[in-house]
């Protein structure tokens, strides 16, 4: 065991599936020698080569398009997408093929792929580096989306992903990079896709969250607790899609109340899909509207004033207590 | 006659000076590009350049022309069957049989083939059966994945979107260290696409085992290649990305079959990408969703009657002895037959299982889906289709 | 006053709006002298020049990149994309500029462009032919989203979109292209974006439905009245983003029941957006679950079978049964 | 010296024939690609070549010289605010002054240039405040809208992104008969998306008045050309899409002021796009969060150091006797302080005012949005910061 940082996780995790298997690779821009520029795929290419960690021309179309190519062909390509915004620009790869290839071939061919890429704002960064767009792919048929909290969870569900033969978005909190340690188990560790964990149990009210958003949720339900003696059910979504309606909904069950916070913009997003699922499986429980926290509809701000678009545990705090005196 | 590379001739002296990252010095002088050529090697009249003419056994001579003929015969039936009501939308060859059936006629099983939309005839010489293929364009989930032992990409809609995954495959080989290429068409306004365009550069970057064929028929629906480009030539997008590149009379069977053999030959020498623009036309309709006399001049397509790949390489093969009027009948009546057959065949296949379309998303059906499954199964059980 | 097609209601917007504003071009692959593959377009080239009616090469995202530079430069761009599934191609173009441009500069910018497609199936037409992604657009900021279900409306909403300031998404119901006719005035009409249209007024359960799943509505309005004296109050979104959420909820208010149905993947789809709105606005009203009938979260399937994909009539008046039936 | 225009050679005879939608026959003979031409005017030493000296007015080359060096002041200076933690993160243009500012200098007023984020010299000259610009790179939104009477684009962060609407922008010059043009700069990175290619062939197509600078810096963050391109130049990429190119030396600020000139003129004339390709060179980081020790050997920036882009035009000048070394100094004082006024002024400006996120998306605020805006504006009351 040592205590890690996410980006040393994520680190570990891909050093020990390429050790496992040598069909895994590695795509991506200046993952190289520079290993990334959040340093995720450090000295993987020395340890692993140049033909295993392959540096790409600045496209992103071309990166996903061509590992479609590679997972069809049998090797496992784990790409690299530098920001999430970015992703824009393989979108047609991703709908037409990634998502798609194994349907229009009827399980003929596969694309065990992943698509990395750091997510969400809260680290000062330039225009369209600080998106949340896990929506899109949610929305996006034979997509799995997977979105770790923190280093732990993240090594063991990347090492799932890269696992898995089914391709998967694997959204990265970039504001958890190297916010926090944790122990992380030397031995490959794993944990099952499409499933939620509750990270807190509690009776009086369900908070939903996941990602980055952990961290002002748990700040949240330490507050609730200590000052305010409500007892939160926390629970961290892991996988978007598939989701894991069923722990969710039983929790509902039991509370009665439910909030949920993402940093991602609101229309169609996450939590309206949440908030539907829980309507038609937890309605007769539901004792007050179930209240979203949420990145509003516009796009993320310029990083001066950035802090204020993200969901802080004060709001969240208060969206709990006026869910619970909802009447 | 080479699939010309413009860059071999001259790396060696500039690169590294022009290079900005080996910046020894500043290299002032021009940069030679040197000239794209044009294989012919059956002309309109079926005539050979001698000099020119591969050297083919009988049998490859005559399957190959057999092949050119049941695609045809393919076609026709096809064009009936959706004219009755019995197909769906289908998109024509007619008069591109050369240029589809020679860019194959190099591959092995073991080689990938990525098609566009507009290959059947290619498909049947890689072993899709006939019927098969009536499936895919009627409709049917079961038409659209390669029959067990074919390497072919199920064929793109979306244009230009296979030809990255093309690319992969490739990359893949070279991974993988296997000698094996693939073979990748798109059409000349596909060539605007921009991920055809960053197809190339992956390919040149990553020396994959790629050859691409631009098949330019002159048209895209009704847009002509003059309003899809300003350039001359679509093989000059090989130019901008260092990859060899070669124009072919794609009318003549020979040309193509020569030049993609080298190309495939380079490929799997680990010499990297080629890139062949065919030059073709599309003497019928887009899609039977389509009609050509809106926009374009028939005198256009008479034109190009007398090009007709078959003919010319019925005149050849008529010289060398190796046809003669009655086995060219014979020839013509065995496809239609094996058409008809493939179609009886087609007509008598099971109907479309509606249940299947949550089975092939993911490796197994998560819970998520299941739910919907039901949901879906429930629909269909109201409606009295029972499973 | 004549009995047009929504395609001739169509054409009608984009003749007059030409007629109107010189400003106003069309851009696209074969809106010419083809008139567009649908027909749409058809004899507009004629009439208003080829420096007006352009066809373009084949790349969406060229046609979108290049009409945001058009739009920012003063002309008014109406782009074709001939079916909706290429809009993927367009993604980052979309995403990035006609949608943020005017935000990117502070409103020193505009893009007053429209992005006309048709979208949805029932036509039996090849894969991605078929495709309803109207949620990737609403979930993405600095977007109108429209869709018009009928001729009258259509061109109504079309000459609204193309006088309107900021970038519209205008999702034509290909099925309903030619399904009927209806008078349009000859005069030319406007209709207010962002309205949502109630089509019938019923005091027993609210349906929301828009584009070509009004028919199938209509059918089951029409059922549900006769066979089951049930009063159902009918609604046309028309808008998408931004909803008219006020007409919805009052209307939720009053019948205290809904049924949501749309042809869109269900996963963080429209539907999952008012139910989610609905929870906040009309919690207390609400006598049992919102029920949303959608497409399935499968890739459109291939034609032989596409007709079971697309909810129809007979599931519609079941859900609304069971809706009022809930306890 | 002119942007040599591969096609203008040959258009005439070839263009018909080869053209497969007008097929009156198949033309055979190869097609002759020609040479892309290099431009130095000014060598490292500072020398001139005689015959391609232009001629310019001493204002204008005293201009021009300032400039760049207060291009390089201002960048000295937001490096050293960066390190402080006075500013965010900032892309610096340390070597490449000649580029970035000769591209713009034949621009009017009425012109547009569409930059990418390494700009901020070429913004300078078109009229950009300098603490505008801080403000921008501090990540103000009202940093970011270009002042008034400017006709720039914002500057571009995603990769590519502006070249489309860029040519969009000279479209609309052509459709609104204005005899403007448009610059456009991406770099050798920028190269490899597919919606550059794009944009070079719209272009094109349309004969849009737009002149493409790619800025061959040698690197796109750690990746070195040679694994950007397998090509020698990117300038080949205008020979695919029959675009004039040539290869311009980017740290000889005459050849790049010669050959933006020529391709402006070119543009206002109806001619249609241009490509230059200016090589030039990154001297410093990427961008203040890049460490380019970890991929890059410091022999190389060595090498570029004695191309120096200032040095060799204050050498030129010098032996015009247009500067001195007291003048020389005298205008690196006076740039230097031109930027600390800049910086206090900047200091000195308003915080953000965060209640404006929801203003600029729409014309005017969707009903939607202003209870969204609402909602946002109790968070900020909440955390004590009133409006
Ligand atoms: C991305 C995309 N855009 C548009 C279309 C509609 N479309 C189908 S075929 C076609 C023309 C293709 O022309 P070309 O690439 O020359 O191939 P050809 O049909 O001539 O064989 C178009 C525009 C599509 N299928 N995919
Ligand atoms: C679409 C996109 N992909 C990746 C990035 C991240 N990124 C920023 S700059 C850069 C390198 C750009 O290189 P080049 O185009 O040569 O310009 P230079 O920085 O050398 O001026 C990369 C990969 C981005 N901003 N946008
Ligand atoms: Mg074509
Ligand atoms: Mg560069």
């Amino acid at each position: 065991m040592s205590k890690l940082t996410m980006v040393e996780a994520l680190n570990l995790a891909m050093d020990q599936e390429m050790a496992r298997d040598k069909n895994v690779c590695l795509m991506g821009e200046d993952i190289g020698v520079n290993g990334g520029v959040f340093r995720t795929t450090k000295d993987l290419q020395k340890t692993h080569g140049e033909e295993r960690v392959m540096d790409t021309p600045l496209a992103e179309c071309g990166i996903v398009g061509t590992a479609v190519g590679m997972a069809v062909y049998g090797v496992r390509p784990v790409v690299e997408i530098q920001f999430s915004g970015f992703t824009m620009q393989a979108f047609d790869q991703i709908e037409q093929n990634m998502a798609r290839l194994r349907n229009r071939t009827r399980g003929k061919y596969t694309v065990p792929m992943v698509l990395r890429t750091p997510y969400g704002g809260g680290i000062r960064a330039v225009e369209h580096h600080s998106e949340s767009r896990e929506a899109y792919w949610a929305h996006t048929p034979g997509l799995k989306v997977v979105v770790p909290s923190g280093p732990r969870n993240a090594r063991a569900l990347l090492a799932a992903s890269i696992r898995d033969n089914d391709p998967v978005i694997f959204y990265e909190p970039k504001a958890v990079y190297r916010a926090f340690r944790e122990e992380v188990p030397e031995e490959p560790e794993t944990m099952e896709l499409g499933k939620a964990e509750i990270v807190r149990e509690g009776k009086d009210i369900t908070l939903i969250t996941y990602g980055a958003m952990m961290r002002p949720c748990k700040e949240a339900v330490l507050d609730l607790a200590e000052d305010h003696n409500i007892d939160v059910e926390l629970i961290d979504l892991l996988t978007i899609s598939p989701m894991d309606t069923e722990t969710l909904a039983e929790s509902v069950q039991k509370t009665g109340h439910c909030v949920i916070v993402n940093e991602g913009q609101r229309n169609c997003g996450v939590a309206a899909e949440i908030i539907a699922r829980l309507n038609e499986a937890a309605f007769d429980c539901l004792e007050a509207p179930i209240k979203r926290i949420t990145g509003f509809d516009v796009p993320f701000p310029y990083f001066q004033i950035e802090e204020h678009f993200l969901p802080e545990s004060e709001e969240i705090v208060s969206a709990v207590k006026e869910t619970l005196d909802w009447q | 006659m080479a699939a010309q590379n413009q860059n071999d001739k001259k790396t060696t002296s500039s690169e590294e000076v022009l290079s900005p990252n080996t910046p020894s010095s500043m290299n002032l002088s021009p940069i030679d590009l040197g000239q794209i050529e044009v294989l012919q090697i059956l002309n309109e009249h079926g005539e050979v350049d001698k000099g020119l003419e591969p050297k083919l056994t009988d049998e490859i001579l005559l399957n190959t022309y057999r092949a050119m003929v049941l695609g045809r015969a393919f076609d026709s039936r096809m064009m009936t069957m959706q004219r009755q009501g019995r197909m769906g939308t289908f998109a024509p060859n007619f008069g591109q049989e050369a240029c589809i059936i020679g860019q194959v006629t190099s591959l092995t099983k073991d080689d990938w083939f990525a098609p566009s939309y507009r290959s059947f005839g290619a498909q049947i010489m890689r072993g899709w059966p006939l019927e098969h293929l009536m499936r895919l364009w009627a409709g049917f989930h079961d038409g659209f994945p390669p029959p067990k032992d074919v390497n072919d990409l199920p064929f793109s809609i979306v244009i230009g979107s296979h030809v990255l995954p093309a690319v992969g495959i490739g990359m893949g080989m070279n991974y993988k260290k296997k000698k094996d290429c693939v073979v990748v068409n798109y059409g000349d306004g596909a060539s605007s696409q921009g991920a055809v365009s960053e197809a190339l550069n992956f390919a040149a970057v990553y020396k994959a085992p790629v050859v691409f064929v631009c098949e330019n028929n002159g048209w895209a629906i009704s847009t002509p290649t003059k309003k899809q480009s300003a350039n001359q030539t679509f093989a000059a997008h090989g130019i901008a990305h260092g990859i060899p590149c070669i124009r072919v009379d794609g009318n003549d069977i020979l040309a193509m079959m020569c030049a993609t053999k080298e190309a495939t030959n380079r490929a799997r020498n680990g010499e990297g990408p080629t890139l062949i623009e065919a030059i073709t036309y599309r003497m019928s309709l887009h899609t039977t969703a389509d009609d050509p006399t809106v926009y374009r001049n028939e005198d256009e397509v008479k034109v190009w009657e007398a090009r007709c790949p078959i003919k010319r390489f019925e005149t050849y093969l008529t010289n060398k002895g190796l046809l003669d009027i009655s086995s060219i009948q014979k020839t013509h009546e065995s496809c239609e037959e094996e058409v008809i057959v493939a179609r009886d065949k087609f007509y008598g296949m099971d109907p479309a299982d509606p249940t299947e379309i949550f089975d092939h998303l993911y490796e197994s059906v998560p819970k998520e889906l299941q739910l919907q499954r039901e949901e879906y199964l429930r629909r269909l059980r109201d409606k009295g289709i029972d499973q």
